[in-house]
């Protein structure tokens, strides 16, 4: 089995992309919310349940680039959510076997 | 004394720009603004409406120095001062995302969906992207 | 009646100028006027004259020009949204105009509907 | 108050368009389902009832052709939902005051 | 005999097309088929996944003349010839969108999200659009 | 590490071309090699030469261009997209080609890891 970095750019208010990878995503892999899917890094959003959920099997990191775009630093992230920047992006990609994107 | 009870013989009407976007994410709350900065100075009745991710458009303190896009936030202080005032955010959106009207860049009109769906029936042109 | 169309997409990568170009030629059938048609962003992708489809697939950049050409619509390209996305008169369809998003505006006022087609 | 005509061209399986809606929209309005907007309205689909659930309140169309393209003439409507072509659609917004595309 | 087991050194990778899209509202559909029968020449292992509105892509007896858009749908037929043998659709997606497998237009392997997502984590390449 | 790159989006409508720009620039930066960057559906907007953005906003197609010339990296624009969306050599940026799809499968073998940028 590969390691699998999954990829989330998709708003979880708008869009059914993280439902589906939370629905498929196996254990052990990770999930990198980015552009709009920030949004479901949110601790006061009511989207937060549905990723604290999966927080023991799922790694999930945000991209902050994309936090700080949209103003939300001064929000907190739900509890585990590491934050990384677009060389930790990278770092991620390396350091797992496949990257899938949810578009 | 409302719009459309100015002088004159043309016919003022009601014109709604409705943002459910996230900003950055796509460039649609961005061209939205740049019509409703030009439409502003055509004196017809104009309402801006933010519902769904379109509410984040307007959180404080953006900053999109590490994404290298434009920032374009500070734009919707503009609003003012080409008379846009009717400014309307839909309070089930803001709460879903953890947010309140302190959040926000501007002051606007936070109305239950029951109170926007009234405004927004009202309308004789609306524009959405 | 006098019927305003908007389009926000281009002409391939969504289904918005396909249903919009439907809509004006049923509207044209039933004897409605088409006051103007608005191409506001990905939209401006529709008057790219060098856009080449499959000889089996439509082609909406030429059938929004005829069908402008044959009743005298008003195609607008907004100049705002056609600079940044590099559609200039150098490649803008016969038929098509460039010009500011007050026409845009303009056809929400002028026309008894204004019609949005998007993504 | 103007009639108004709601126009949805998104699966709402896919996305949030519909769910506002059908949030938002007045009692008497219509709502003409197009393109993508069109599985919202097979009986058969895990959507049918957020759209039956408000059946006595909106009127609701569906877009023929687009129906027809996706290959949906075999499975059953939402009782009470009206199929109209093109022409049908223009003559749905000249009947209504004002038409509001949910993008 | 597994492709990856076959002579020669040329590495074998698994290769996985997502689609998520119903066809028509937007090109994601097509444009995706069209990378799949070119992918199919390279001998790689390829499997094609159908999920969500995905799923809507394969319904039968799609009839597109009064849209005016290409029928691209019998092209699904040609993934036999090109060797094309891995067409997963997950039983979820086709349930909520009250389609069966009789209603799809080749035959596919109708999978669990479960065990859909055991083959997604064992693949190299996936490719979404 | 040799990556590759999938833009699916053009330069403006959608982030994704902006997000892949800043992951293959952190990526030289660290060291490793991007091997190819494929663009594909509306993608193939980022080479069009005529795009010409605000003065105080990025331009997407001058920045690959130039990061593609810096570190010798392949810019391929997928031809079957293109010709479609009306994006030919009189108007293809240099430091981009036009070629066939098989080049984002040959990326994908390649390639240790493809990562998809899109909508």
């Amino acid at each position: 089995m590969s390691t699998m970095l999954h990829l989330i750019n998709k708003s979880p208010f708008d869009r059914n992309a993280l439902d589906t990878c939370l629905r498929l995503a196996k254990t052990g892999s990770s999930v990198l919310l980015l552009e709009d899917g920030v949004y479901a890094a949110m601790s006061g959003g009511s989207y937060a349940k549905a990723v604290s959920d999966r927080m023991g099997e799922l790694t999930f990191y945000v991209l902050g680039p994309d936090v700080s775009a949209r103003g939300l630093d001064d929000k907190p992230l739900i509890d585990g959510i590491d934050v990384v920047d677009y060389g930790g992006f990278v770092d991620l990609v390396v350091e797992h076997e496949t990257a899938q994107s949810w578009l | 004394m409302e719009p459309w009870e100015e002088d004159g013989p043309e016919v003022v009407k009601r014109f709604m720009y409705v943002n459910r976007r996230a900003p950055y994410g796509t460039i649609y709350a961005l061209e939205c603004l740049e019509v409703v900065l030009i439409a502003a100075a055509f004196d017809q009745d104009v309402s801006v409406v933010f519902v769904d991710d379109g509410v984040c458009q307007l959180k404080k303190d953006q900053d999109t120095t590490a994404i290298g896009m434009k920032n374009f936030s500070n734009t919707y202080r503009a609003l003012d001062d080409y008379d846009v005032e009717k400014i309307y955010v839909e309070k089930e959106s803001l709460e879903a995302r953890g947010l309140t009207e302190e959040d926000l860049i501007i002051p606007v009109e936070v109305l239950a969906a029951d109170q926007l769906g009234d405004i927004m029936a009202q309308q004789d042109v609306v524009i959405s992207s | 009646m006098k019927l305003a169309i908007l389009v926000n997409e281009g002409p391939f990568t969504h289904q918005a100028s396909d249903s919009a170009y439907r809509f004006a030629e049923a509207a044209i059938a039933k004897g409605h006027e088409i006051g103007r048609v608005f191409f506001y962003n990905d939209g401006v992708f529709n008057a790219n004259k060098l856009s080449e489809p499959q000889t089996d697939d439509r082609n909406l950049v030429a059938l929004w020009a005829e069908l402008g050409q044959e009743n005298g619509i008003d195609l607008v390209v907004c100049i705002a949204a056609a600079l940044r996305r590099g559609i200039k008169e150098e490649i803008l369809k016969e038929g098509f105009r460039i010009s500011g998003l007050g026409q845009l505006v303009e056809a929400g006022i002028e026309n008894d509907r204004l019609v949005v087609f998007g993504d």
